[in-house]
């Protein structure tokens, strides 16, 4: 199989999806002229010209909106976030447009709509920069949301999310973009709603996404050489969420971990956590452990950042914690 | 123009004057719920401007959206049945008063949120021209959305763009109890069009011939020349806000002496002195409406709730 | 003691607080001479003046966003959104300027700011207008959230989150402010921070907050008839959350069910329940239940209205549930 | 003016100049993360307009803000141990580049959200005129800004309650990759304050004479008469939105030109002409800002990185 950056990964999936469908176009800050401020639309413009690539104002609120409208009369409008961050702003045709459209219609129209830009924390942009905003879009009913970690779940996701008839977030990782995997040659999409075990184990369930899926996996592999074998299971979609996938993996260690890089008061770890002492109550062995961003702004230095966002030490900690190693 | 025409929108206003008013009373038997917003004084700018357009054009729309929806053709019925929150309403009565909508004609909606549909409608527009074709978006908010930043962000798309897009603002002089001139800077508002470099016209919002002629023009831009227009409408609501604003913020006079310029009443004197309609004719035209809007109470009176299954649906398609 | 509206309690706390301090002022749509779209700001610009009461235009992002320029130079604003709902277009200034500045800046600036107004669902107002955001607002560091039930903890806690020197999200009830309580005599403050048991019991632990509490009430009256001994906790701030008093109850009862008025999917109740299960794990002898608004938009038919939030109904059935009545 | 004032202006400009320059290199050797926007060529606007004003007005500004952070006096030094996320930065390592704030000064930040701090600004007058106080602000951001919503809400309430604003927009023709002409329709932006009713007027960024007259006209409207401004102050940035943009969308020949504009070299030929400063001056004036430079960098180098600690300092006051 190729190997390809999680950038050409996504490339691809635009790429190929505007090859098949007229009604698919991209529209953000600097998709076009610039190749996009990540370079994810790199050469897009060349190839489907202005029409379909189309570079806009810093007018998030507006564009958002505008990729609503358009959805409502047939296009397949795909909005690029330069950062998620910018999708404060947009917040309100997110929430109040693009996800209840169809519902206060009672089904008269659909928003086959996808947002998409980076996530997260990159290096050193400090507070305003470094949001996860995922468990915020979870919350609302008429969004999916999906976090790919790996080139081959970025470009079969985007490909899918792309066809759905739904408002789907799609968040990507600005640190992923250089990040390199295999890819399978030719055309394939992976479904919305179907998490992926990225590593059998036995001992403990890890539940991981997007950048923090390489985390875990380093951390099992150093764990492996201690003997502990470690089942990560990635979600991908995190709204509608796999729950079946996930509890089997959990029946099965009685133990689990949650990775993520937002917040840990109120992240979405909360609400998977919630649903597996739920549901899965009488297998769980230990508290669950969560390894989530410190609740503070995110600080500029690079200490303190790296003090903030998770890392190994604390994913292998935490594995330890609910294996009552200490 | 012809006659009929004339006629047809004269029994346009009247069917929402109508409308509304069985709407108010409706809301104070407790049949309708929630915010309801009245178009009663308006009439004139949504039948004006939606005469000028034809049934593949779009049109969209904030909360005061009942009129609008009449005048693209929605059945009564199905309104009101949606106002009273059942199964037959044309949002399946999970929109409500604020959420009309109407795929069908092209009627986009009924939104809530000031100013929210602003982009919606330029996004309409953006697709039309994608698609190659040459129909037009007629966006209606109030005076109050103007105010409001995502206003701005579309216009400057629109122009941009190239959008066939008629933003029309219908000044009612309130955006709920603020007077245009305690929230607005420069209240020539319809110069605002300038800093985006678009045509911005005034138009007397009373006068239904007036709103059709101007926004016919517009429209005309839109379609042959893509060029967006931004159009104050001046207007005014005879009712309070919503069903539950009693209106103290203004005085018994200026209402009336603005129900002098009752776009319903001018216009029917101008018909009977033009010779179109006789008096026997408007009786006749009231009888009929008023069926039609009883017609109306009784469809929505007598369809069933919607079913408790269709909670989960149509959040997803 | 006196009884009074909880609508006249926010209302007696905002005039002390004015009058008890120059530098607090009102701001919002319709606060001054239509006296509130909710009327909880009735006489106070004919006592305060159009200096400290003032009407804004339809700006939502841009007038919370100069109760932070005003606050940053030493104004303590009280931003009345009309209902919380609009928020969502302020959203950007409220997490990126007034939860963020502080640290941002190292502390050099603070944030005495108070947002408030009605969140939640009222009548037949359908997906746009009935709204819970808590969720969203707890998860940003550098905001508090307040939600009171009654009237006393509205101006008892409105009073302090006005003396507090950092913003402070405080979300009312729009189906509130009717309701009546007794409220003390004379000048009282409720500290931020700190939950209020508002029923004794042994049997089981129901957490509650806002409107939910009166929900809480009434089934923990009908299951007291039946011989079950609820005890309800109201945190009143959601951030910080007081652990403490929750946890003590729940290793008490060893039972708990959550109510909130948000969606359940992502909802705050998942995070309270989390801390619960992590902390108290050996003290838990049956699953939480939450109960919470189904996962849709809001419908604005009645009864599909009323089969989307939380009734007493259900609120019953899971008290019964976590007890293994059924 | 007096020449001393001229030497205090052209003294601050090259201090940001060789400021930035230092900045750059300190970023190309990984002292410097992040985002990192310099002021290159723009300097006469920040140091012309924080000329006009006194030592008690407020200042504010975007992510390309070292500039106005010097102009008003912060210390370089504290400013480089920012940039290096040290704990001796004048927001203790936990702003960085996009948020320099300095209290004292009257500083207030350093905000990266374009436009996010425009209304802040709109508040700090706000609060001026709800003490009574006499002071100004001076807000400054990009051309990018004023297609943004809240740039245009923020306007509006100024107006409406005549606030002591200064918008100042530093249109340096590209919003990042974006030509202002591709993204901004009518592009004669300072008209745009005609929607709101005030003052708008070009101003030549260029020339730091013409923008601290300009400028301090408009701050004495503003102190006295409390009439908020707009201008647009037309510069140019020599270098890349920031440290990683090549600024491939932009001719060489372009820039070349630009540079002839180069408001330090232009102001320096007219200090030397008009005898107010002699070469040797110039030299030895060269020599003292490079050895402020210097120390900030040694300064920024030697400091310690913030202790963990401090990590949950500062969320809450
Ligand atoms: C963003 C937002 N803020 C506040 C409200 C509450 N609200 C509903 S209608 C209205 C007044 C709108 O006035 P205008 O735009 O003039 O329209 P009109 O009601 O006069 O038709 C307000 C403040 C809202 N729906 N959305
Ligand atoms: C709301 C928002 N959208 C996008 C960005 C990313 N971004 C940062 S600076 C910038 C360009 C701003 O251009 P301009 O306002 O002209 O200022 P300049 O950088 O030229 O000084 C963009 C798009 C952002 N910071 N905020
Ligand atoms: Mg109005
Ligand atoms: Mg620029």
């Amino acid at each position: 199989m190729p190997v390809i950056t999680y950038r050409e990964a996504l490339n691809q999936a635009l790429r190929e999806e505007m090859r098949r469908d007229e009604r698919v176009f991209l529209m953000g800050e600097e998709v076009g002229l610039y190749q996009g401020a990540y370079k994810v639309s790199q050469g897009l413009l060349e190839e489907f010209g202005e029409k379909r690539v189309i570079d806009t104002p810093i007018t998030e609120e507006a564009f958002t909106g505008v990729g609503v409208g358009a959805a409502m009369v047939g296009l397949r409008p795909v909005i690029e976030m330069m950062t998620f961050n910018f999708s404060i702003v947009a917040m309100d045709q997110i929430v109040n447009s693009a996800a209840k459209i169809r519902y206060m219609s009672g089904g008269q129209f659909k928003i086959p709509m996808v947002i998409r830009g980076p996530g997260g924390a990159a290096h050193s942009l400090a507070a305003q920069h470094s949001q996860s905003l995922e468990a915020w879009f979870c919350y609302v009913p008429g969004l999916k949301v999906v976090m790919p970690g790996v080139p081959k779940d970025a470009k079969g996701l985007l490909k899918s999310a792309i066809r759905d008839d739904n408002p789907v977030i799609f968040i990507e990782g600005e640190l992923l973009y250089g990040t390199k995997g295999e890819v399978p040659e030719g055309e394939y999409t992976i479904p919305l709603g179907k998490a992926d075990i990225k590593r059998k184990g036995s001992d403990v369930t890890i539940i991981a996404y997007s950048k923090m899926v390489l985390l875990a996996m380093e951390a099992a592999e150093e764990l492996a050489k201690e003997g502990i074998e470690v089942e990560i299971v990635d979600p991908l979609t995190l709204k509608p969420l796999d729950e079946t996938t996930i509890l089997n993996s959990v029946r099965k260690t009685n133990r689990v971990v949650i990775v993520e890089e937002g917040w840990e008061f109120g992240g979405f770890g909360a609400q998977i956590a919630e649903i597996i002492y739920r549901k899965a109550f009488d297998y769980i062995d230990a508290p669950i452990e969560r390894v989530a961003a410190r609740n503070v702004p995110m600080p500029y230095a690079k200490n303190l950042e790296m003090a903030t966002i998770p890392n190994k030490a604390r994913v292998i900690e935490a594995v330890k914690k609910v294996l009552y190693f200490d | 123009m012809d006659s009929e025409k004339l006629i047809e929108m004269y029994r346009q206003m009247l069917l929402i004057r109508r409308f509304e008013e069985k709407a108010a009373e409706m809301y104070m038997m407790g049949k309708i719920g929630g915010f309801c917003h009245l178009y009663i004084g308006q009439e004139a700018v949504a039948v004006g401007a939606i005469a000028a357009i034809r049934k593949d054009d779009y049109v969209i729309a904030s909360y005061r959206e009942h009129g609008h929806a009449l005048a693209v053709g929605t059945e009564p019925r199905r309104i009101m049945a949606e106002l009273f929150g059942k199964a037959t309403g044309i949002s399946r009565g999970k929109g409500g008063s604020m959420h009309i909508f109407d795929a069908e004609r092209n009627f986009l909606g009924g939104h809530a949120i000031v100013g929210g549909h602003i982009p919606l409608a330029t996004g309409v527009g953006f697709a039309i021209n994608y698609e190659g074709k040459d129909q037009v978006v007629l966006c209606f908010f109030g005076d109050g959305a103007v105010n409001t930043g995502v206003f701005h962000e579309s216009l400057n798309l629109a122009s941009l763009w190239k959008l066939p897009v008629i933003y029309i603002c219908e000044n009612n002089f309130y955006g709920m109890g603020t007077a245009v001139t305690r929230a607005m800077a420069g209240p020539e508002m319809y110069l605002k069009a300038k800093a985006y470099d678009i045509p911005g016209e005034l138009v007397d919002g009373m006068n239904v011939l007036e709103v059709w002629e101007k926004v016919g023009k517009a429209v005309e831009r839109a379609r042959h020349e893509k060029i967006p227009t931004f159009l104050e409408v001046r207007t005014y609501r005879f009712r309070g806000h919503s069903m539950s604003d009693p209106a103290l913020y203004r005085t018994k006079e200026e209402v009336n002496e603005q129900r002098k310029r009752d776009p319903i009443v001018t216009f029917k004197q101008k018909l009977i002195a033009e010779g179109i309609l006789s008096e026997e004719k408007f009786e006749e035209m009231e009888k009929e409406i008023k069926a039609i809007v009883d017609e109306a109470v009784e469809f929505a009176e007598k369809s069933p709730e919607p079913p408790e299954e269709w909670l989960y649906e149509d959040v997803y398609a």
